[in-house]
């Protein structure tokens, strides 16, 4: 008799994602799941990731038949290559000067590649989780530095108000913070807790984690006075405190807090 | 039940579906790059002719 | 009726793994041509450099 029920509910995983960290030995596996590499289906679990290995290694050789990648090409420079020829995007040459958005994706090809021992986990990690970012949150990441304004005027008005006497604002690092999501900012175990509300739905918990270093380093920040340096200081924080950032205290007690906060500025604007 | 067993299918339709997808992007990828050597070859034996030449007229 | 829907999967799985497997069979020719295309690149910068060669002892 064959098990049917053996299914993962996929809507109680982003729930429990949301609210709490996910227990590392789950982590990958859930990921998967969510990011739909694997069916919710224990059962089909072997196969699929047999027709994901293949598609690995399809792309992988063809690669090399056209000499795009060689055995000493680095491993996240492979994965770029396999997604740009997935996506119908790879350059005429690889001697061409990578993109902006080549760039977001080596970024977080490198943070994954330090979680994630298995090369065709890995690749398949990176290449859904930037497809999501770029097709479930293209407009939701455009709006988080104004959502990121908002809810910095609730939390720390001074804070505020200092930022844009220095002209700051426009420049706070976006890139690193929302394309990237703090991929290279942030230490691994801090990363894997962003990434698992990332990947259950949420782009939101980036402006709270955003708005987190600006608090902490508040002092800091204020003794600066211009844009420059303050940007140049965030894209630089001192790691060893950040992983207090993100701790337990902020992603359960104040992260529900931010979801009401962040829910009634979404709700205001209607 | 019924509804589980549609959408165990699915999953697996998916990833076939996208091995297929990716193996198509590959054709693609190896058409340019044929397009490419062939043009790279006419160019080297145009470059040859035309050494011949020279060297011909050099050789009058 | 459950039956019916499993047949009904297991058909179009199949039916995306043949098309799978023609697809990668082009692939396959395709990488046959490169790699031929490539040998004759590399043949003749060979001849070339051997010409330079040539004419440098020519020239000596």
């Amino acid at each position: 008799m064959k098990k049917w029920d053996d299914r993962l509910d996929i809507e109680k995983l982003c729930t429990f994602s949301q609210r709490f960290p996910l227990p590392s030995m789950y982590r990958i596996l859930v990921w998967k799941v969510l990011l739909g590499i694997i069916p919710p289906h224990h059962e089909s679990h072997v196969l699929v990731m047999i027709y994901r290995k293949e598609q690995y290694m399809d792309v992988y050789h063809a690669l090399q038949v056209i000499r795009f990648i060689s055995d000493s090409t680095p491993q996240v420079e492979v994965f770029l290559r396999m997604h740009q020829l997935e996506a119908g995007k790879l350059p005429r040459n690889p001697a061409f000067p990578l993109e902006a958005e080549d760039e977001v994706f080596l970024a977080i090809a490198k943070a994954m590649e330090e979680m994630v021992e298995d090369p065709i986990d890995c690749y398949w990690l990176v290449n859904c989780f930037v497809n999501q970012l770029h097709n479930k949150y293209k407009d939701s990441l455009q709006q988080l530095p104004k959502v990121l304004e908002q809810y910095l005027n609730l939390e720390d008005s001074r804070l505020l108000m200092h930022l844009k006497m220095c002209s700051t604002m426009s420049k706070l690092p976006y890139n690193l913070w929302f394309k990237k999501c703090f991929a290279g900012c942030l230490p691994e175990s801090s990363l894997q807790r962003v990434w698992d509300k990332v990947i259950s739905g949420s782009c939101k918990i980036l402006v709270f984690v955003a708005v987190e270093i600006l608090l902490t380093f508040k002092m800091k920040i204020m003794a600066l006075n211009n844009a420059e340096k303050i940007t140049q200081f965030l894209e630089n924080i001192p790691q060893d405190n950040t992983d207090a950032i993100i701790g337990k205290r902020c992603l359960l007690k104040s992260w529900s807090h931010f979801q009401n906060l962040a829910l009634g500025i979404v709700l205001s604007r209607l | 039940y019924l509804e589980d067993v549609k959408i165990q299918a699915r999953g697996q339709l998916q990833a076939v579906e996208s091995r297929y997808k990716a193996q198509k992007r590959i054709t693609q990828a190896f058409e340019l790059e044929i397009l490419d050597l062939y043009g790279r070859l006419e160019k080297d034996s145009l470059l040859r002719m035309r050494k011949l030449d020279e060297n011909a007229e050099a050789a009058e």
